[in-house]
């Protein structure tokens, strides 16, 4: 692998996927590696397409373009297949993750690629189930750690809990915990 | 002396909040703006929460917010504000009157571009807009370096021999809205790094009352504004110093410019901010190549450090000057203008080439940066430069 | 709150001599009366104008209060300044003296170019007196009109032509405009009911939060008046109705002078003045129709206001 | 008064004390000069009042008129309630 991985995560406004950016990067620097993470800005509103980037590194990060080509694509909502580039500047060993109940065939079959790894979970259905609302992020943070090994699923879950306790109700945190863990452990590659 | 050392990993708006709170000012004037909202929003929970002492003035304008904050400084107030773009372009007015008037406010500024076409998106121009309002103009590659220049910031406003305002500038959005890992410093640390503010005059003083701000006619302006440029000119020994002090506290040393790589490089590249780091990479890169390259990073831009840059560059075959703002109607930005005006009488002087780059936000990437070498290269060749070049503009 | 003069006559003066306003200038002696009628120490800011540049022309400096001039616009929000330090340093325990935070700014700096900062400064609630020396159009620059500019004055910028027979528009009513902004005590006054307006003064100092006064300058110059008419022309236009004083405190208005013959002619005010010469001529009456239609219709509006505020 | 070279000015802005302008005598603009009958003068103060030069002064006694800085504006005399002020021409 090379010096630093990079994160892209695509999403709409509104789903989370600068706070799971940042999550990541909070918890790998807890870990003791340097990090950066940026959403990319636009007037857009809630619902619009967006992407966000993470940076993790062993050594300090002084690049501050943005990231063309990542080794991980983190996709929080299915539906942006075919409308968004989801691809763009993916290496041919490159990862995607999506969010969905297909299983990662019938999603190479929709992407139309041969190389790559892909890997799927049903984030929204965790959420819906643990959380009790169609948030993805958290549980798309726990499948991205399950598939890159970066940091471990404790350093995640005490990096949520430290982040959010006071910010969120208890039982909100909790959801969220659980979200990230069964996505952990349900994320499926081919 | 070294203080234990905590980390955290924090957006670079948010990052100047906190050096605000640390630093605790008397008096905040500020109105938000795309993309230095988060400062004021940030600072207005301190306020709301108690974590902070400060008269929080939420004012109706930019022009407002730096009227205010010279009516508190001329009152004996430390004071801060932060703005971006058309906000510091609205400030205008009140800029030169906040330095003539001699009053050590600090200002945090996510660089931004200026309308029209509007645009959010970081890139020099508002600064640049700035350069002759006679502050002192610091600008940030990275989150540490926003944290850290606003306790500098605060040090160099209000030493006795400066008493002039101050702005950080850091690249809006890239820098504003990226989150990195800082070294942040205990309160008691930064308060006894920028120690008590001592006026050397205030209004609130009734039993000596002064007036601050008389006309001044043909028969005093221009003593006053000679004074002021000589103060101005006068900061450079007392930023460095500052630098110097803070890098004893922290170990993260601050010059006037930072040279990167240039000892024996042939080539060199001169930007400021965010770009800075994208280039080191660059640089390292070539360097392993064996090309003899380097970069000069340019951190105070008022007042500016002409014999450092002149020393930097002197011995360089060709260099590569980075604007990340225009000036219409010219043949190079600002940062070319004034370098190339420095080497005027010297005989010994690389050739410089002009390049203008990331006007809105236009991302500047490590291959844009790599082209830029070996165009730099090309013109050792030849022996003269070419026009001024516009970097990743479509045609 | 009784105003004695022989007390005040021997105390420091705050606006001394030396500056150079002009001869018999209304601002000045409203300086005097204001800064006369506030037993605390004050500080002031100025926004730019004659009076501004008038008394602090380096070397030399009229006041004997703390002073500050930043810009044109901003009297308002320079003054919220200090106010604002003043609160962070007394409460940090700087410092202990009560001190009173007053702005004065002509009528440009005030109807026109400066509302934004004052109306700001208000909404904001900081404790000051903000005070509009209103000399009905911008002096320091020449006469050139203003919001403040009454209905058919020359000016400057809207000579009496032949085809515009002076400014076509009636002045803002920003004395209003203030109560709507919801400063908590505001009022009009006239050097030429002095008394009125000491107490108005005192009045809005003691005020714990935003007070507006808008007093009325004579500009001799400006209004093509004799030197010693600065008082007497005050005097007319609050006895012709032309300047009503009034005073709205939290939320009542109050009438201050009602004259008890009803009010004189506006004529005897129009024609002492050449910025209104072109009123009195035939051609121009039906302007002088609508100016005097313009004070009918403010007094009764605020007769009407007096009347629903106090039931 | 003598006015500064920029190098006294390096340390501190435009700034001036308080009252420095009773050094610039405005008595020499006037052509007219208000003259007190202090037989007529009931010391109401008004002259003192409305003075736009801070010319007219009290010393608890009577008032009495600085002729170094008064513009001879008349303001004063037109205000005087018992006509105790007269202006007369300055000569030259």
């Amino acid at each position: 692998m090379k010096d630093m991985l990079e994160i892209r995560w695509h999403a709409r406004a509104g789903q989370g996927a600068k706070t799971a950016s940042y999550l990541l990067a909070e918890t790998a620097m807890e870990a003791g590696k340097y990090i950066q993470a940026f959403p990319e800005y636009g007037p857009e509103r809630t619902g619009a397409p967006m992407k966000a980037y993470t940076r993790i590194s062993d050594k300090p990060i002084r690049i501050h373009s943005q990231i063309y080509n990542p080794d991980v694509v983190v996709v929080l909502d299915k539906t942006l297949i075919g409308k968004v580039n989801v691809l763009e500047g993916l290496p041919s060993d490159g990862i995607i993750i999506v969010n969905t109940t297909q299983p990662p065939e019938e999603i190479r079959e929709q992407l139309g690629i041969s190389d790559r790894k892909i890997y799927t979970v049903d984030a929204t259905g965790i959420a819906l189930e643990t959380i009790g609302r169609p948030i993805p992020n958290t549980p798309m943070l726990g499948a991205l750690i399950r598939v890159v090994p970066i940091i471990s699923l404790d350093e995640v879950l005490n990096q949520f809990r430290k982040k959010f306790e006071g910010r969120f109700k208890p039982e909100v945190i909790e959801g969220n915990l659980q979200a990230i863990k069964r996505a952990y452990e349900e994320v499926k590659g081919e | 002396m070294k203080t234990q050392i905590k980390r955290i990993a924090i957006e670079g708006n948010e990052a100047a909040a906190l050096a605000f709170k640390q630093v605790n000012p008397d008096v905040v004037a500020a109105y938000p703006i795309t993309p230095s909202t988060e400062v004021v929003q940030k600072f207005s929970e301190y306020v709301a929460n108690g974590e902070v002492d400060t008269e929080f003035v939420p004012v109706e304008s930019e022009h407002s917010a730096m009227s205010a904050c010279i009516g508190a400084a001329a009152a004996g107030a430390r004071v801060m504000t932060a703005t971006a773009s058309q906000g510091l372009a609205l400030m205008w007015e009140m800029l030169y009157i906040a330095s003539a008037l001699r009053l050590p406010i600090v200002m945090s500024v996510s660089n931004r571009a200026l309308s029209a076409p509007i645009n959010i998106h970081g890139d020099h121009s508002d600064a640049m807009g700035a350069r002759d309002s006679g502050w002192i103009q610091i600008f940030s590659e990275n989150v540490q370096e926003i944290y850290d220049n606003i306790f500098q910031a605060v040090k160099i406003a209000e030493h006795p021999d400066v008493r002039l305002p101050v702005m950080v500038g850091y690249d809006g959005f890239i820098t504003s809205h990226s989150e990195e890992m800082i070294e942040i410093l205990e309160d008691d640390v930064v308060r006894n790094f920028i120690g008590k503010y001592k006026p050397k005059y205030t209004l609130l003083d009734v039993d000596n009352p002064i007036a601050v701000g008389p006309l001044a006619l043909t028969d005093s302006y221009f003593e006053f504004k000679v004074a002021q440029a000589y103060a101005l000119e006068n900061s450079l020994p007392i930023i460095k110093q500052v630098g110097k002090e803070y890098g004893d506290l922290t170990g993260r040393y601050y010059d006037v410019i930072e040279r990167y790589r240039t000892e024996g490089a042939e080539y060199i590249i001169v930007a400021m901010s965010s770009t800075v780091g994208t280039a080191r990479e660059v640089v390292d890169t070539l360097r392993e190549k064996g090309l003899p390259v380097g970069l000069l990073k340019i951190r105070v831009f008022r007042p500016f450090p002409t014999e450092d840059i002149i020393n930097a560059l002197k011995d360089a075959k060709v260099i590569g000057i980075l604007d990340r703002s225009m000036v219409p109607g010219s043949f190079g930005g600002p940062l070319y203008h004034e370098i190339t005006s420095a080497f005027y009488h010297y005989e010994k002087r690389p050739i410089a080439q002009a390049y203008v780059y990331g006007l809105g936000g236009r991302d500047i990437t490590t291959q844009h940066i790599e082209k830029v070498f070996e165009e730099l290269i090309d013109i050792g060749k030849k022996g003269k430069p070419n026009p001024l070049t516009y970097i990743g503009v479509r045609e | 709150m009784a105003i004695n003069l022989r007390e005040i006559a021997l105390k420091e003066e705050k606006l001394v001599s030396g500056h150079r306003l002009c001869a018999g200038c209304g601002a000045s002696i409203i300086v005097r009366m204001v800064l006369n009628a506030i037993d605390e120490p004050v500080v002031v800011a100025n926004a730019t104008g004659c009076l501004e540049v008038a008394t602090t022309i380096f070397p030399f400096n009229a006041w004997n209060v703390p002073w500050i001039h930043s810009a044109f616009e901003n009297a308002a929000a320079t003054i919220a300044g200090v106010e604002a330090a003043y609160k962070a340093l007394k409460r940090k325990g700087e410092i202990d003296r009560e001190i009173r935070f007053i702005s004065f700014a002509g009528d440009g700096g005030t109807y026109d170019i400066g509302l934004q900062a004052l109306s700001g400064a208000i909404e904001r609630g900081h404790r000051a007196v903000f005070i509009c020396y209103n000399n009905e159009a911008y002096m320091n620059t020449g006469i050139q009109r203003s919001g403040a500019t009454p209905r058919g004055a020359f000016t400057t910028t809207s000579p009496a032509g032949k085809a515009i027979p002076g400014k076509p528009q009636k002045r803002k009513n920003l004395t209003e405009m203030m109560v709507a902004n919801g400063a908590k005590y505001v009022a009009q006054a006239s050097p030429s009911h002095w008394r009125d307006l000491m107490e108005k003064v005192k009045k809005a100092v003691n005020t714990d939060g935003p007070a507006f006064l808008n007093i009325y300058s004579t500009c001799p110059r400006g209004w093509r008046t004799p030197d010693n008419s600065a008082i007497s022309i005050a005097r007319l236009a609050v006895e012709t109705g032309v300047w009503p004083l009034y005073e709205v405190e939290n939320g009542k208005y109050k009438i201050n002078y009602k004259p008890p013959k009803g009010f004189k002619p506006v004529e005897e005010f129009l024609k002492v003045q050449g910025r209104f010469a072109h009123l009195l001529k035939p051609e121009n009456a039906h302007i002088l129709e609508e100016f005097k239609k313009d004070i009918e219709e403010e007094w009764k509006r605020l007769l009407s206001m007096e009347e629903a505020t106090n039931k | 008064m003598k006015l500064p070279g920029w190098k006294e000015l390096v340390n501190i802005g435009p700034i001036v004390p308080a009252q420095t302008s009773k050094e610039y005598k405005t008595g020499d603009w006037r052509t007219f000069r208000p003259e007190i009958d202090y037989s007529k003068c009931t010391t109401c103060l008004f002259c003192w009042l409305f003075c736009p030069d801070s010319a007219v002064k009290f010393d608890g006694q009577k008032v009495y008129i600085d002729y170094d800085y008064c513009k001879g504006c008349g303001v004063c005399a037109a205000e005087c309630p018992v006509k105790a002020i007269t202006m007369k021409e300055e000569e030259k």
